[in-house]
């Protein structure tokens, strides 16, 4: 039965470069981990998409400004942090989507079109990943809603409140989930739990987790880019980090 | 000397059963054991450096101790006394530039009251230091960079590597912001430094560092062993210029009775007024 | 398995490192003349700096025969671009971009072009590419062994004030460090100045000066 | 008396129940110079008489009060060089104790240490007991301590004693004179005046060493230029 | 199945933080064997003496072989100097311990805290080579130490009174525990003020 | 051999420029976009994925990818349908990626699919599954079988064998045979059967699930089966927890029984908080270091 390719066409091979893969296995790799922290937060008539700035390979800091995260339509932001060549060929390919969504459409693209376009084209790289943890945020553009995306690096995502990814997300996530989804509060009813906070209080957050990430991580750090999603429009704020 | 054969020597009675236990759960059996674990022992990237001046030494550290990418001491010393005339920074593995300088102290102690002199000579501490290094075939992974004043030699300083060589420049840096450190000692060193050209040149150097490396950070520690090795200034954070930026103005303030709690006892200390018993 | 022809993984003839920085009133580039074959220093006099159009110069540091490679392929698409003939010209950031494209498409067919350039441009650009295609722009730029040794001493002297005559003898200081403390550098080097306004000037080929081996006589044997 | 076996081996007891050997090695301490110490309330003295072996030795090569660690120092009565060598033991003990548990070793812990070493020595096969007595000094966190330490591998701790030659006398001397709230310069004061009980020729600072520990916990030998001011107060 | 190395095989975690004239020392209750939980009832706190605790993570056999040898040379230590040992020398103890294994280690990563006799609080962290890391704020220890440091750099401040402590300790804990897979199932907390010690049971996640 | 299909709406290349023919760059004065280069196909049984995987086998370790490898799910058939139940984490290593994954697809109102192994491969096939049975309605005007559904997917990921993919999955369903279950994994194994449990709790799930599973149970003492055997495998299986969902396939389609917490709630209710120290007893949290052991305390 002859049934549909869907997905690999844009992470296959020729012959040639399969061969190179296999006789460079152990000599090079065409990964680098370039560090880093991306967040994204979501309120009730907001969202935030966070980042630090910093670029690091091994010890060294080749960049102290370099953005991981780029702005997709008036409702929707990406960050992603894991290796830069490869978040810079992602954004590219988004934007350019975007673009010519826009073209034939005549409209923005959805958010949660926009969350199932980021998982497929994550995914078209299955068998060669795309070394990006990707957080997506945005509003809905009819109700105003913020949500967020959080992502693995070949495409699997969930639509939820807050999520963190890259270098510093195990030190970051266990401090949302605390402050917002108030799940260690075990005797308080669930309904009591969930904190909501205001964009003002959310900034705060972040601008907070942020800097203790940059504390006790050593590949975060520099500046925090902040962009704030709200119905009028999306925000840019950048912060000072520790630069150590 | 009566000490090296005092100290037992390392215990290797747990060697066949961790090579074992790592092969089971790593595909390749790895010479050391820091390179299959889950957290690597802690590390002091480090910048560290020192500099000769015309009447002393000066040496510098920074600050931080991590384990993996994470930061596990943010205000750890690393210059670390060897004798009253003697100090010496240390890189690599902290748990090895700590007993081994330790070690080494001891061992300086004892030579000091053989000889019945108020100073060693640096250059004993750095011989002790590269026969033990030499002899544990770099598998002690401590990089140091030792310095200080004698009455033999004035102003000493050299650097003694993981296994057991040793340099000795006017100026040096060792651990992985070294070169961060070297270059700022290679533009700005010139012949005829005084103490607070010394002391400042140290500063830029482990703050290029800092600023530079990332297994260095937090804050620069001095220390200046100068007058003939009978007078030290130890700076500890001599500069502390990487802060926390921001912290959220209110706090996180949890109320009491936040935690579920299923049991609570409140066990109250023993007074001890006299103990009656002996062996 | 028949074995196609690989490309760079390990690279043979290299150049070292490679240096910019912006300045207030354009921006400055500057590299040795050494390609290293190994440890031995055997090409002395080539130059690693590049213009493939007026008021852009690349800078590479890497497999020499790779970067070759790239600045034909710079000239070709600038040339392309000539041949257009529709008033359009590339811009410095648009070659920026484009190699980084060119890098990491290289990449990701496991087959890497194994270099890390500096692109300068008139309207004071300064940008950075690596092997993999990680691309940035940015106020220093210092690649290979550079990025540990001459980064930390840019940074601390750059300020947004710089002329680019300061430049130069901030990245000469900087070449010396590298003289001192690099294996594969050399002391002949040659410096690329790009004004504002696109104009080009790259030296000759010269020998840096005031080198300082005061040290070599306080140095003792142990 | 004349018990053969047992007076060839230290380790077999005569027929009265001693170790004969023991009994020697106690002589030995007896015939050596007098040495004294006293725990003053905020510290400690000892002392002893340094008597040269001919008029033409060097006195400033031979050094009687030792430290041990920078708040512990010893003297002794008997033979100087199972005193030496006693005192690196002690040394390196002190050190190795340091290594285990970063804080000096307190007094109690290394008279403990001496001892036991003493002790080992009369009940090993093919040695001699040590023939010399020990005064060890020190002030750690339970204040200044004096100890004394035997060739039997039995210690004592004191407010005041003497130990040598003139030992007797100088007991009697400073068990009158002692008392608890006695500051450490007149403690100093009383060494002084007990040694200058039965001692031959004229007291100078070259024949006499004093080591101090006080309330700032550093023990320390006085200098001769300390010694003869010291002597000039007493006179 | 990501591999589990000795250091994380049996899980646990640990993490301690000091507070005005008090300190507070937290440890979850699991005791696994890879993914596989076999008990909820594990003890990593180990009592030296009435005001010093020594928390211990890593490989169980490892804990447990290292608290005893540091129970036994702590009784020597009491015997022998009849006095208690003070925090700062029980950490030399056990550095030294561990030190001497430095080429065949115990894999664990020791806590320890207490209060000196004028109740100022003691906080230190080791590898498990040894080195000895004092602090004045807070440590973690154990398989989920990154999470543990992230929440205690964002909830500890400096200055808390015994609740207090109690609170943010716990929370840290909790926060932490709840992303990880291979503690937690229970926790306890000590908090040695200059009362005495309040032992707390929390609630915690059992899955 | 190779099918061809325009899934996405457009393909590009596995790399976005070659030294040949760059596409576009952000600069918007640069070049023109092409997107849309040359596409190549992966060979059948080509094995070139298991040695890339080699090469990424540190970074995949864990932090590249969201598995599922310690999941719990389990679908048995009974009288009244069938019951599917799941946990809902997703680790990363030993670190949770997140407690809320839902593991069972609806992937059309009559069929269900679980999710065990990678994230991304069960929920995008799974998904692609939801497309296909669409087609297969609209083409023969009627549902498609459980058997084909199951049958679509085992042969899509057959494929790719041996190149890294990683699903244990079971469909579930109704059709006109009546309920049907199917266990589909990316070895390419399909099986028919009436109780499965898929997953590195699954051992502790089957535990339960065969000692009190009955035929002829009704539809809430099943969910409560179900919902048991989940909640014993999160408990035990360090991977495995979150909370318990629940599902139940009809006749007339599936419905979603029920969604519990299962480290609180459940815990709660199955086995009950009780303090692990009993607080009165001092000695029980020592290790027996009382101070009773050296000293004779006279208060």
């Amino acid at each position: 039965m002859s049934h549909p390719d869907p997905g690999f066409v844009s992470m296959s091979f020729d012959s040639d470069t399969q061969r190179k893969i296999v006789s460079h296995q152990r000599t090079w790799s065409p990964y680098v981990d370039n560090g880093g922290t991306v967040l994204a937060l979501a309120g009730r008539d907001y969202a935030i998409v966070a980042a630090d700035t910093r670029l690091s390979v091994g010890f060294s800091i080749p960049s102290r400004n370099f953005t991981k995260i780029v702005q997709l339509t008036d409702q929707a932001v990406l960050a992603s942090a894991g290796m830069g060549a490869d978040r810079q060929y992602l954004h590219k390919i988004l934007r350019s989507r975007l673009e010519i969504y826009r073209y034939q459409h005549q409209k923005e693209m959805s958010l949660g079109a926009i969350a199932q376009l980021l998982s497929n084209t994550l995914y078209s790289r299955r068998f060669f990943p795309i070394y990006a943890f990707n957080v997506l945020g945005g509003i809905d553009a009819n109700t105003g809603e913020g949500f967020v995306f959080g992502y693995d690096a070949i495409g699997s995502f969930e639509k939820v409140k807050v999520v963190c990814s890259g270098s510093g997300q195990t030190l970051v996530q266990p401090v949302l989930d605390q402050q917002l989804a108030g799940r260690q509060k075990y005797d308080v009813p669930d309904d009591q739990r969930m904190a909501s906070l205001s964009l003002a209080e959310a900034i705060e957050l972040t601008r907070d987790v942020f800097n203790s990430a940059a504390e006790r991580d050593i590949l975060t750090g520099d500046a925090l880019e902040l962009y704030a999603v709200t119905a009028s429009g999306v925000r840019c704020e950048r912060f000072e980090l520790r630069r150590d | 000397m009566l000490l090296e054969q005092d100290f037992q020597g390392f215990s290797f009675d747990l060697f066949l059963r961790n090579q074992q236990l790592l092969r089971r759960w790593s595909n390749e059996s790895k010479e050391r054991i820091e390179n299959v674990l889950a957290k690597p022992p802690r590390k002091t990237g480090t910048t560290i450096a020192g500099v000769l001046f015309a009447g002393g030494v000066v040496l510098g550290a920074d600050t931080r101790a991590t384990e993996g990418n994470v930061v596990a001491d943010k205000n750890c010393s690393k210059i670390h006394y060897i004798a009253s005339n003697i100090y010496c920074c240390g890189a690599g593995t902290a748990a090895d530039t700590e007993a081994t300088t330790q070690l080494i102290a001891s061992q300086m102690e004892l030579h000091r009251q053989a000889v019945d002199r108020d100073l060693v000579p640096v250059a004993a501490a750095m011989t002790r230091l590269k026969h033990y290094l030499f002899r544990y075939q770099g598998y002690i992974s401590a990089a140091l960079v030792l310095g200080g004043v004698d009455e033999l030699n004035g102003p000493s300083l050299y650097t003694v590597y993981p296994h057991g060589s040793v340099d000795q420049l006017p100026y040096v840096s060792m651990g992985s912001g070294s070169l961060a450190a070297m270059a700022v000692f290679e533009a700005r060193w010139h012949e005829a430094l005084t103490e607070e050209e010394a002391k400042c040149l140290v500063y830029e150097a482990i703050s290029a560092g800092i600023e530079n490396d990332l297994g260095s950070g937090s804050n620069v520690d001095l220390c200046v062993v100068k007058n003939g090795g009978r007078a030290v200034d130890y700076l500890r954070g001599y500069a502390k210029e990487n802060v926390r930026v921001y912290r959220k103005p209110t706090g996180h303030v949890f109320a009491r009775g936040t935690t579920a709690v299923l049991a609570q006892e409140l066990r109250k200390y023993v007074q001890v007024t006299r103990v009656v018993s002996d062996l | 398995m028949i074995e196609t022809p690989t490309h760079t993984t390990e690279p043979i003839v290299t150049g070292s490192s490679v240096l910019g920085v912006q300045c207030v009133d354009g921006v400055v580039l500057a590299c040795d003349t050494l390609a290293s074959y190994g440890s031995l220093a055997r090409f002395q006099r080539i130059t690693r700096l590049h213009q493939p159009a007026p008021g852009v110069v690349i800078a590479g540091g890497g497999e020499y025969s790779d970067l070759q490679q790239l600045f034909r392929i710079t000239d070709n698409i600038f040339r392309q671009e000539f041949c257009q003939e529709d008033g359009y010209e590339l811009s410095p950031r648009a070659l920026h971009s484009y190699l980084a494209r060119v890098l990491y498409g290289r990449r990701s067919r496991m087959d890497p072009l194994y270099n890390s350039l500096a692109v300068a441009g008139k309207g004071r650009f300064l940008g950075c590419i690596d092997l993999y295609g990680t691309a940035f722009e940015s106020e220093a730029v210092a690649t290979g062994i550079g990025a540990l040794l001459a980064l930390p001493l840019i940074r601390k002297q750059w300020h947004a004030a710089l002329a680019m005559d300061e430049g130069v003898r901030l990245l000469e200081e900087c070449l010396r460090v590298l003289y001192y403390r690099d294996c594969r550098a050399l002391r002949s080097v040659q410096v690329a100045k790009v004004s504002d306004s696109g104009e080009v000037l790259i030296s000759e080929p010269y020998e840096l000066s005031n080198l300082q081996w005061k040290v070599a006589q306080a140095a003792e044997e142990v | 008396m004349a018990d053969s076996a047992s007076s060839f081996s230290l380790t077999v007891f005569s027929s009265s129940g001693k170790l004969n050997q023991l009994e020697y090695a106690l002589k030995a301490v007896q015939a050596g110079a007098t040495a004294l110490g006293i725990r003053a309330k905020n510290g400690c003295v000892i002392a002893t008489e340094k008597r040269l072996p001919s008029a033409l030795a060097d006195a400033r090569t031979i050094r009687k009060v030792e430290a041990i660690t920078a708040e512990i120092g010893a003297v002794y009565a008997g033979m100087g060089p199972d005193y030496r060598i006693m005192v690196k033991k002690a040394r390196n003990a002190a050190q190795k104790y340091y290594q285990v548990y970063r804080e000096s070793i307190p007094v109690h812990q290394l008279v403990r240490e001496v001892a036991t070493v003493m002790q080992e020595f009369t009940q090993s096969g093919g040695v001699r007991p040590f023939g010399m007595s020990m005064l060890i000094a020190g002030h750690d966190e339970e204040g200044p301590q004096l100890a004394q330490v035997d060739p039997s591998g039995s210690f004592f701790f004191w407010k005041a004693t003497a130990i040598g030659k003139n030992m007797v006398n100088a007991k009697t001397f400073l068990e009158k004179r002692y008392q608890d709230d006695v500051e450490l310069e007149d403690a100093i004061h009383m060494a002084i005046l007990t040694l200058k009980e039965g001692f031959d020729g004229k007291m100078m600072e070259h024949n006499i060493e004093i080591g101090v520990v006080g309330a700032e916990r550093r023990f320390r030998a006085l200098t001769p230029a300390e010694i003869r001011d010291y002597l000039g107060e007493v006179e | 199945m990501s591999q589990v190395n000795p250091l994380h095989y049996n899980g646990g975690a640990v993490f301690a933080a000091t507070g005005n004239q008090c300190v507070a020392i937290a440890a979850d209750r699991r005791f696994g064997q890879a993914q596989l939980t076999l008990a909820c009832d594990a003890n990593r706190l180990f009592r030296v003496h009435d005001r010093l605790v020594l928390g211990l993570t890593g490989l169980a056999t490892d804990c447990l072989t290292l608290a005893e040898r540091v129970r036994m040379r702590t009784n020597l230590y009491r015997l022998g100097e009849k006095r208690e040992p003070k925090p700062a020398t029980i950490s030399a103890l056990v550095s030294a311990l561990l030190y001497e294994r430095r080429f065949a280690p115990y894999f664990v990563e020791p806590v320890i805290v207490g209060l000196s006799g004028d109740n100022k609080p003691y906080c230190c962290s080791m590898d498990l080579l040894g080195t000895p890391m004092e602090t004045d704020e807070f440590v973690a220890a154990g398989t989920c130490a990154e999470s543990l440091y992230g929440t205690g750099e964002t909830f500890w401040r400096p200055g808390l009174d015994p609740e207090d402590l109690f609170e943010v300790t716990a929370q840290c804990m909790l926060a932490a525990l709840d992303r990880d897979c291979l503690s937690g199932w229970g926790a306890v907390v000590y908090v040695l003020h200059s009362e005495g010690v309040t032992v707390r049971e929390l609630k915690a996640r059992m899955d | 051999m190779y099918a061809p299909l325009e899934f996405l709406d457009r393909t590009f290349s596995l790399c976005s420029g070659s030294d040949i023919c760059p596409s576009s760059d952000g600069d918007n004065t640069a070049a023109p976009m092409d997107l849309s280069l040359g596409r190549v196909r992966v060979p059948r049984g080509a094995s070139i994925a298991p040695r890339l995987r080699d090469v990424l086998r540190d970074e995949q370790n864990s932090s590249l990818v969201k598995f599922l490898h310690g999941t719990t799910t389990l679908a048995f058939v009974f009288r009244d349908g069938i019951i599917v139940a799941v946990d809902s984490r997703a680790s990363m290593g030993q670190y949770i990626g997140s407690g809320t994954v839902k593991k069972i697809i609806e992937i059309n109102p009559y069929l269900l699919g679980t999710m065990a192994g990678g994230a991304a491969d069960c929920s995008f096939w799974e998904r692609y599954l939801g497309m296909r049975c669409r087609l297969h309605e609209l083409q023969h005007r009627e549902r498609i079988s459980v058997a084909a559904a199951s049958k679509l997917l085992a042969n899509i990921v057959y494929e790719y064998k041996g190149m890294g993919l990683s699903m244990g999955t079971m469909i579930a369903g109704w059709d006109k045979t009546g309920p049907q279950l199917f266990y589909v994994d990316s070895d390419g194994v399909r099986l028919r059967g009436t109780r499965f449990s898929v997953g590195s709790g699954s051992t502790f799930a089957y535990g339960v699930l065969d000692q009190f599973y009955r035929w002829d149970m009704d539809a809430a003492e099943a969910a409560e089966l179900g919902r048991r055997a989940i909640f014993h495998a999160t408990h035990r299986d360090a991977y495995s927890g979150g909370y318990i969902n629940v599902y139940h396939v009809k006749a007339d389609g599936w419905v979603n029984l029920s969604h519990d917490d299962s480290g609180i709630t459940k815990y709660a209710e199955y086995m009950g908080f009780r303090a692990q120290t009993a607080p009165t007893t001092a000695s029980t949290v020592d290790t027996g270091a009382a101070s009773t052991d050296t000293m004779i305390i006279e208060s």
